[in-house]
C-alpha cells in the first residue's frame, strides 16, 4: 500500500508540476490581457510537435531548445496579428477567438503531421532508471521533468518579481490602465507576455510529448483541465495556479490509485443493493473510474460557493 | 414627513472607514444637495442608500421601511431611483428602449414573456413622453451607445425618473458638460424632478445653491452640518472645512 | 428581422442545383457496382479509416479492376463517405449512399457506430421492401451484430470480441507461468466486454490464477497512465490484458514498458498506424497481439505479391486489415455465384459460402448468424523474422500461435429471420 | 394595416419557403439535408436566446439539446411498447419539456453570474453530464446510445412517418412553430430585459430588475427551444448518443451563432444554414473541410465580427440610399481575384495532402510531383493576392462614398 501511495504522489508531482507550466503562462496572459486563452494547449502540443520534427535532426536536446522558441514566436505573432484585432471587439469575441483558433490549429497539426501517433522517444541519456523502489522503476526522464518544471517556476518567480520588465508586469497585472499611463508600451508588453505564456505551452508541449505521446488529441485531453486549474485557483493568481495545479494532480493520482467505489460506501452505511436496478451503474461506480471528472465536479462546486476561485480577489 | 433617514451608518472596506456614522433625514419633496471634499465619501453614501454596497452597521429607513440589507432591484421597486456619476445606459438599445425598460417595472409587467411589447399603448406612450421630457425624441432609435455625451447624460437621467419613482438620487448629474450644456441639465433636472424628492450630489456650487433647497455636507465620511443653502454658506464650520478652500479656489 | 427571408434560399439552391448536375454526371452507361465505404476519413480516427479506405480500393483494382472488371465486365467503384467516427453523422452519410443508389455498405470502425448503421439499414430495409441494402462489417467486434441483434443484411468478416478472447484466454491459460492477471480497459462497451468475459473464462480455464485487477479508465481522457501502471506493479501481475486502442494503447503501454515492467501485455489493437513505430525496440517481445490472417512469416506466394504490389503503390501504408480483402472477395464471390447485384440474391449467395484467403485460410460463413470463421493467430512485437513490418519501423508481427477455424467455433444465440 | 402586412409577410415567405423547398429538391440527399438544417436553425437560434440575447456564453448549450433527445427517444420506446400511446408529433415537446427541466436545474446556480463565471460553469457542466452520460448506461446507453422508432405512434392524419420526407415537413412545422415564439419571446419584456441585463446588468438591477432572474428566464427559454432542437433529432435519426450532448456539438452550435451573426434574430439561421451545407457538402469533395471550417471561423471572427448577418446588414444604408449599385463594379473587381487567390490557396492546400496520385481541381488535372505546376500556382497566387490589394483601396472609397451621409438629420452627429 505504502508504494502505492509514494508513487501515487509523485506521478500527482509530475502531472500536477506540467499542468502548472500550462497554467502560468494562461494566468499570465490573463492577468495583463483578460483574455482566457482557449487555444493554450494548441500551443503546448505545436510545442511537441514541433520539438519531435526537430529532434528528427538535431535530436532530443535541439527541440528542447528550438522548439519553444517557434511556438513562442507564433504566438506573438498570433497575438499581434489576430488577437489585436479581434480585441475591440469585447471579450466574448477574444474568447470565441481563441477557441476557433484551437480548432483550427488541432486541423492544421492533422494537416502537417497527419493523424498518426508519432514516435517521439525520450532521449537516450535520460533512459535509465532513477531509483527503484518496491519493484517499480521511477525513470530519470521524470525526473527530469520535476526538475524542469520546478526550474521554471523559479525562474519565472524570480522575473517577475526581480526584473524591471517583472515588475512591469506585476503592476499591469493589478493597474493595467496606470501602466498605460506611465507611458509603457503595453500592446508590445501584451504581445511579449502572449509569447512567454506560449513559449511555456511549448515546453512543456517539448517534454510531456515523449511520455504522455504525441498525437493529435493530446490538446482536447489537456485544454479543459488547464482551463478547470487557472479558474479554481482564482483568475489570475499564480500562486493559485500552481496550488490548483498541484491539487488536481495529486487528487486524480490518488482516486485512481484508490480502490473505493459506492459499494464500499453503501457497505459501510450497511445498505444492501439488488443487481440490474436501474441505478445499478450508480452503485458500481468506483473512484479511479471517476478520476478524471473530478476537477470538473470541483470546478462547479468553486463557482457556486467560491466564484473568484481559491486565491482570486478580482471578481468578475 | 420623513422620506429616508439614515440612522449611525457606517461602512468600512477591510481596514478603512469610509462612512463614519452618518446621521441624515430627509423630508417629503425635498431638493437634498450633498456636498463635501473629494473621497468624502458621497458616492459610497449613494451606493449604501440605493443598495449597492451592504451598510457596515446602522440602519436606512425609506418611509419607515428598513432597506440596508435589501439589493438595488428591491430598493427600486419601493420607489427609490438613482443615476450614476459614470454614464450607466443600455448602449447596445435605442434610446427609446432604454426608457421603456426603465419604465417596466411601474408598469407592473415583472418578467412577463407573454405580452408583446408593441401593443402596450400606455407603456409605450409613456416611454414617448419621457423621450419629449429629456429632449430625445428625434434619437428615439438611435442606438445608446452611439448618443453624444451630453445625450447621454440625458438619457442617464431619463432612465433615474422614467419609473416615477417618488425619491430620485443623482450622482453629478453634470459632470463634464460644457457650460451651456449643464445649464440645459439644470432645467430638465428641475423640470422632471418636480413635485419629488431629490437628493443631488454636485460639485458645482453654483448649481447646488440653484437648485437644493437643503444641503448637507460630508466630509471624511461625517455629516458636519445639514442645513439650507443661506445658513451653510454661513456656516463657519463648513467654511473651514471645505466651502473655504474651493470657493476661494474657484 | 428586416432582411428579406426570400433572399436566404437563393444560394442554396444554386449549390444544391450544382450538386444535382454533378450527381447526374456521375451515374452514367456501363454501370460501374458502387460500394459504399462508410469510416472515419477526416478528425481524429482519419488515419485506421483512410488506411482501410486504401486497401479496399487498392484491392478491387488489383483483384478485380484491373483484371477486366467482374460480372462480365463491370468494373467496382469504391465509394468513401466519411462520418468522421460519429454515429450521427454515420446515419447523414448513409443517407447520402441511399441517395446516390448505392446498396452495399462496407464500415469496419468503432462498434458504437457499427450499431447505430445496422439500426438504420435494418430501419431502412424494413421500411423500403425491394430497396434493400447490404451492410458489410469488416471489422466492428461487438457480440451483438451476430447474436441478439443478427439480421439477414448484415454479415460481419472479423472474429467477435468473445471468438477472439477465447483463443487470447486459453493462451494465457496455457502459461503455467502467468499466476496472476491484471484486466485494464476503457469504460465503454467492449471494454466491459472484455472485462466480464476475461474473468468468466478465466474461472474456467484456470481457476488457480488470479485476475488481481479490473480496471475501467475513460475513453480518451487519460492524460498520463502510469498512476494506473502502479496499480499494476503493486498487484505484482504476470500478465496484462487489454482491450485498448489508439491513443489509449500507445500510452497505457508505454507507461507500463517505462515503469520497467517486463510482463507480456495482450492486445487487440496495439499495431500499426503509427502504434508500432511508438513502440518500437521497447515493446519487443511484450506486446501480443490477437488478429486474423498472418502477417509474418507469410504462408502464401498470393499473399506475398498482394502485399508487395500494395506496397509498390503505397510505400508508407500497410496491409494492416487483410478481412477487408476477403470481405470483397467473398461478395464478388457472391455476386459472380448469384449473377446479380441485388442484395437479396447476394446475402443468400453469402451464407454458407466456404472461402480460401489469400493466405491460404479456410474462411466460412455461417448461414446461422452471418459471422465468419477463421483461424485465428496471437503474434508478438517484434523485428525478427519480420519480411512485411508496419509503419516502415522494421517492428511487425510475428505470429507465434494459431488456432484453426474449426476450433474457434461458438454458439449464437440468433435466430436468423431471412425474407420469403 | 400596411405595418401589420410588412411585420407578416416575412413569416409567410419563411413559411412558404420551407414547405416548397421539397418540391423544388426531392433527393433522398436533399431531405437529409433540410432535416438536419431543420434541426440546426432551433438549435442555433436557442443558443442566441443565450449568447446573443442574453450575454451568457455558454460551452455547454448542448447538455439540453442531448438530454431533451434522449427523453425523445425514450418518448419513442415507450410508444413502441406502448406503454405510451400519443402521437409522434408532440415528441418534440417532450425534448423540449426535458430540456426545459435541465436548465431550470442548472440555470438555479449558474446563471448568478455572467461572463467568464458564467461560461466556465456551462464548461464544467458541460464536461460532467456529458461523461457521466458514458458512466450511466441505463439511461444513456453508452458510447452506442439509445435507438427508437418513430413509426410505432398513432397515424398522423394517416401519416405512419415511415418516410424522411414526412419527418420533413413535420419538422418544418416545429421549426416555423419555435423560431416564431423566440423571435416573440425577444418582444416581451423578459426578452428586452434579457437585452437590458446583456448590456449592462448594473444599471438594469436600479430599474428593478434582478439581473440573475433575467438571466435564469432567459436560460431555461433557451433549455426549452434546445431540447425541442433535440426532439427534433430524435425524431430524425430515430437515436441519439452522447456525443449529441459533449463538447463537440456546444462547440459546432457557437460556430453556427457566431458565424451566422449574434445581433441579429436571423444570424443563427443563416449560420445554420451554411455551416450545414459545409458540413454535408464540403466533406464530400475534401478530407480537409475541417481546416477550411477553422480558416472560415478565425477569419469570421477577425474580420466579420457580427457575423454573415452583420455584413448583409451593413449594406442596408447603402440600399436604402440607392448606392448600391456603385458598390457591385468595386465587388466584382476585388471579388474576382480575391477568389482567384482563395481558389489557389486551395488548390495549394489540397494539392500537397493528396496521396500518390494526381489532383483534380476545377476541371484541371494537377500532379504533386510536377515542380511546374507548383511554381505556376505559386506565381499566379501571388499575382491574384497583389490584383487583390491593388484594387481593395477602391472598393474602400466605393464604400465610403456609398455610406457617406450627407447629413439629413440636421444635428450633429456623434
Amino acid at each position: 500500500m505504502i508504494e502505492v501511495l509514494i508513487f501515487a504522489t509523485l506521478n500527482g508531482l509530475v502531472t500536477g508540476l506540467l499542468l502548472f507550466m500550462l497554467a502560468s503562462g494562461l494566468t499570465l496572459i490573463f492577468s495583463m490581457m483578460g483574455v482566457l486563452n482557449f487555444a493554450h494547449a494548441s500551443f503546448y502540443m505545436l510545442g511537441a510537435y514541433f520539438a519531435y520534427s526537430i529532434s528528427l535532426y538535431l535530436g532530443f536536446w535541439g527541440g528542447l531548445l528550438f522548439a519553444p522558441l517557434i511556438v513562442g514566436v507564433l504566438g506573438a505573432l498570433i497575438e499581434r496579428y489576430g488577437l489585436r484585432k479581434v480585441h475591440d471587439s469585447g471579450h466574448v469575441a477574444e474568447l470565441v477567438f481563441t477557441f476557433g483558433l484551437a480548432f483550427l490549429i488541432e486541423e492544421a497539426v492533422q494537416f502537417f503531421w497527419g493523424p498518426d501517433t508519432k514516435n517521439y522517444q525520450t532521449p537516450d541519456l535520460l533512459d535509465f532508471p532513477l531509483f527503484t523502489l518496491f519493484g517499480q522503476e521511477f525513470s530519470a526522464y521524470r525526473g527530469f521533468m520535476i526538475t524542469i518544471s520546478v526550474g521554471i517556476f523559479v525562474a519565472l518567480y524570480y522575473v517577475l518579481t526581480r526584473s524591471r520588465i517583472g515588475i512591469i508586469i506585476q503592476a499591469a497585472i493589478t493597474h493595467p490602465n496606470t501602466v498605460a499611463n506611465l507611458g509603457h508600451n503595453v500592446p508590445l508588453i501584451f504581445m511579449l507576455v502572449f509569447g512567454v505564456g506560449t513559449a511555456l505551452a511549448g515546453v512543456a508541449g517539448v517534454i510531456a510529448g515523449p511520455v504522455l505521446t504525441t498525437f493529435p488529441g493530446m490538446a482536447l485531453v489537456l485544454g479543459s483541465i488547464v482551463f478547470v486549474i487557472v479558474v479554481i485557483g482564482g483568475l489570475g493568481s499564480l500562486a493559485g495556479a500552481f496550488i490548483a495545479s498541484l491539487l488536481i494532480g495529486l487528487l486524480q493520482s490518488y482516486a485512481i490509485a484508490s480502490d473505493v467505489g459506492m459499494a464500499d460506501l453503501l457497505n459501510l452505511l450497511g445498505l444492501e443493493f439488488a443487481r440490474d436496478h436501474p441505478l445499478d451503474d450508480l452503485w458500481t461506480l468506483t473512484l479511479p473510474q471517476i478520476a478524471p471528472l473530478l476537477p470538473y465536479l470541483l470546478l462547479v462546486l468553486v463557482l457556486i460557493f467560491r466564484p473568484s476561485g481559491l486565491m482570486g480577489k478580482r471578481e468578475q | 414627513m420623513t422620506v429616508l433617514s439614515l440612522r449611525n451608518v457606517h461602512k468600512n472596506f477591510g481596514e478603512t472607514s469610509i462612512i463614519r456614522g452618518v446621521d441624515l433625514d430627509i423630508h417629503e419633496g425635498e431638493k437634498h444637495a450633498i456636498i463635501g471634499p473629494n473621497g468624502a465619501g458621497k458616492s459610497t453614501l449613494f451606493h449604501l442608500i440605493s443598495g449597492r454596497y451592504h451598510v457596515s452597521s446602522g440602519t436606512i429607513l425609506y418611509k419607515d421601511e428598513e432597506i440596508q440589507n435589501k439589493t438595488p432591484y428591491e430598493i427600486n421597486r419601493l420607489g427609490l431611483a438613482r443615476s450614476f456619476q459614470v454614464t450607466n445606459i443600455f448602449p447596445r438599445l435605442n434610446v427609446f428602449e432604454n426608457i421603456r425598460c426603465a419604465l417596466l417595472w411601474s408598469h407592473g409587467y415583472a418578467y412577463s414573456f407573454w405580452q408583446l411589447l408593441g401593443r402596450q399603448q400606455a407603456l409605450n406612450d409613456n416611454a414617448m413622453e419621457v423621450l419629449q421630457q429629456i429632449g430625445l425624441e428625434n434619437r428615439a432609435n438611435y442606438p445608446a451607445g452611439e448618443l453624444a455625451y451630453a445625450q447621454q447624460r440625458a438619457l442617464e437621467l431619463g432612465i433615474a425618473v422614467a419609473s416615477g419613482a417618488d425619491l430620485i438620487m443623482l450622482d453629478e448629474p453634470v459632470a463634464g458638460m460644457s457650460h451651456s450644456e449643464a445649464e440645459k441639465a439644470v432645467q430638465l433636472i428641475r423640470k422632471i424632478t418636480q413635485g419629488k424628492t431629490l437628493i443631488m450630489v454636485e460639485h458645482d456650487m453654483n448649481i447646488v445653491f440653484d437648485v437644493a433647497d437643503k444641503i448637507s455636507v460630508l466630509v471624511y465620511g461625517e455629516i458636519i452640518a445639514s442645513d439650507s443653502p443661506e445658513n451653510i454658506r454661513g456656516n463657519a464650520r463648513v467654511q473651514e472645512a471645505y466651502l473655504g478652500e474651493v470657493v476661494s479656489g474657484a | 428581422m428586416k432582411m428579406p427571408l426570400g433572399k436566404l434560399p437563393e444560394s442554396l439552391r444554386y449549390i444544391l442545383a450544382a450538386l444535382a448536375l454533378l450527381m447526374a454526371g456521375q451515374s452514367q452507361a456501363q454501370e460501374p457496382i458502387r460500394i459504399a465505404f462508410i469510416d472515419p476519413l477526416s478528425g481524429t480516427f482519419a488515419s485506421v479509416g483512410t488506411s482501410g479506405l486504401t486497401q479496399l480500393q487498392f484491392a478491387a483494382d488489383y483483384l478485380y479492376n484491373d483484371k477486366g472488371g467482374i460480372l462480365g465486365g463491370r468494373m467496382i467503384e469504391i465509394v468513401p463517405f466519411d462520418n468522421k467516427q460519429s454515429p450521427t453523422e454515420t446515419q447523414i452519410q448513409f443517407r447520402r449512399a441511399i441517395s446516390e443508389d448505392i446498396r452495399i455498405v462496407f464500415q469496419g470502425n468503432s462498434s458504437a457506430v457499427a450499431n447505430t448503421l445496422h439500426d438504420a439499414v435494418t430501419r431502412h430495409n424494413r421500411r423500403n421492401p425491394g430497396q434493400e441494402i447490404l451492410q458489410i462489417n469488416y471489422s466492428a467486434v461487438d457480440p451483438i451484430l451476430t447474436n441478439e441483434e443478427c439480421s439477414f443484411w448484415h454479415f460481419r468478416f472479423d472474429s467477435h470480441a468473445i471468438m477472439k478472447l477465447e483463443v487470447l484466454t486459453d493462451f494465457i491459460a496455457a502459461n503455467e507461468e502467468i499466476k496472476s492477471l491484471y484486466v485494464i480497459g476503457q469504460d465503454y462497451s467492449f471494454g466491459h466486454v472484455v472485462s466480464e468475459t476475461t474473468e468468466q473464462m478465466m474461472a474456467q480455464k484456470r481457476p488457480d490464477l488470479e485476475i488481481v485487477g479490473n480496471e475501467f479508465h475513460p475513453i480518451g481522457q487519460v492524460k498520463d497512465f502510469t498512476p494506473y501502471v502502479t496499480k499494476i506493479v503493486s498487484s505484482g501481475a504476470d500478465a496484462v490484458l487489454t482491450g485498448n486502442f489508439g491513443a489509449d494503447m500507445v500510452s497505457l503501454a508505454r507507461s507500463i514498458i517505462d515503469s520497467g515492467l517486463e510482463i507480456p501485455i495482450y492486445t487487440f489493437y496495439a499495431a500499426y498506424d503509427g502504434i508500432t513505430a511508438t513502440l518500437g525496440e521497447d515493446g519487443k517481445d511484450q506486446i501480443h497481439l490477437v488478429h486474423n490472417e498472418t502477417a509474418n512469416p507469410i504462408p502464401t506466394e498470393e499473399r506475398r505479391a498482394f502485399n508487395l504490389a500494395f506496397k509498390a503503390e503505397h510505400p508508407d501504408r500497410d496491409v494492416t486489415q487483410p478481412r477487408i480483402v476477403n470481405a470483397l472477395s467473398m461478395l464478388v464471390k457472391a455476386m459472380e455465384e448469384s449473377q446479380s447485384t441485388e442484395p437479396a440474391a447476394i446475402a443468400s449467395a453469402l451464407e454458407d459460402m466456404r472461402f480460401t484467403t489469400l493466405t491460404g485460410d479456410q474462411a466460412w460463413m455461417r448461414a446461422d448468424d452471418h459471422q465468419l470463421f477463421q483461424s485465428l493467430h496471437i503474434s508478438v512485437h517484434t523485428d525478427e523474422g519480420i519480411e512485411f513490418d508496419a509503419d516502415n519501423s522494421g517492428f511487425g508481427l510475428r505470429t507465434i500461435h494459431t488456432v484453426a477455424p474449426e476450433d474457434n467455433l461458438i454458439e449464437t444465440s440468433c435466430r436468423m429471420r431471412r425474407p420469403r | 394595416m400596411k405595418t401589420l402586412v410588412k411585420k407578416i409577410s416575412p413569416w409567410i415567405g419563411y413559411l412558404l419557403l420551407l414547405l416548397l423547398l421539397p418540391q423544388f429538391f426531392d433527393s433522398v440527399l436533399a431531405v437529409s439535408i433540410f432535416n438536419q438544417m431543420a434541426i440546426a436553425i432551433v438549435f442555433a437560434l436557442s443558443y442566441n436566446m443565450l449568447l446573443g440575447q442574453g450575454g451568457m456564453l455558454s460551452f455547454g448549450h448542448a447538455v439540453y439539446f442531448g438530454l431533451g433527445g434522449f427523453l425523445a427517444v425514450h418518448a419513442l420506446i415507450l410508444i413502441e411498447f406502448e406503454t405510451l400511446t400519443f402521437s409522434i408529433i408532440y415528441i418534440p415537446l417532450v425534448g423540449g419539456l426535458f430540456g426545459l427541466l435541465a436548465a431550470l436545474f442548472i440555470g438555479s446556480f449558474s446563471t448568478r453570474k455572467a461572463g467568464t463565471v458564467f461560461a466556465m460553469i456551462s464548461l464544467g457542466v458541460g464536461e460532467l453530464i456529458a461523461a457521466s452520460s458514458l458512466i450511466f448506461v441505463s439511461f444513456f446507453g453508452g458510447e452506442a446510445g439509445v435507438s427508437g422508432d418513430r413509426t410505432y405512434g398513432p397515424p398522423f392524419f394517416g401519416v405512419e412517418f415511415f418516410q424522411n420526407i414526412e419527418i420533413y415537413y413535420l419538422a418544418a412545422a416545429w421549426v416555423f412553430i419555435a423560431t416564431l415564439f423566440m423571435y416573440l419571446f425577444t418582444q416581451t419584456p423578459a426578452g428586452r430585459m434579457a437585452n437590458a441585463v446583456r448590456d449592462n446588468p448594473e444599471r438594469a438591477e436600479f430599474i428593478g430588475y434582478s439581473a440573475r432572474w433575467v438571466r435564469f428566464i432567459s436560460f431555461a427559454a433557451a433549455g426549452f427551444f434546445a431540447g425541442v432542437a433535440g426532439g427534433l433529432f430524435a425524431l430524425n435519426y430515430e437515436f441519439i448518443t452522447e456525443e449529441n450532448l459533449n463538447a463537440v456539438t456546444s462547440g459546432r452550435v457557437l460556430l453556427m451563432a457566431y458565424i451566422g451573426g449574434l445581433g441579429y434574430f436571423i444570424g443563427p439561421i443563416i449560420g445554420a444554414v451554411v455551416l450545414t451545407l459545409m458540413n454535408s457538402l464540403l466533406s464530400n469533395y475534401t478530407e480537409l473541410w475541417m481546416l477550411y471550417l477553422g480558416i472560415l471561423f478565425v477569419l469570421t471572427v477577425m474580420f466579420l465580427p457580427r457575423g454573415f448577418a452583420g455584413f448583409i446588414m451593413m449594406h442596408q444604408l447603402a440600399w436604402t440610399r440607392g448606392k448600391l449599385k456603385s458598390l457591385a463594379l468595386p465587388y466584382v473587381k476585388t471579388g474576382v481575384p480575391a477568389t482567384v487567390f482563395l481558389a489557389i490557396c486551395v488548390a495549394l492546400i489540397e494539392l500537397s495532402h493528396v496521396e500518390g496520385e494526381a489532383l483534380h481541381y476545377l476541371g484541371l488535372e494537377l500532379s504533386q510531383d510536377s515542380g511546374l505546376t507548383w511554381a505556376l500556382l505559386l506565381i499566379a497566387a501571388t499575382a491574384a493576392f497583389i490584383a487583390t490589394r491593388k484594387t481593395l483601396p477602391q472598393l474602400r472609397n466605393a464604400w465610403i462614398e456609398a455610406n457617406h451621409m450627407e447629413d439629413s438629420s440636421g444635428e450633429a452627429d456623434p
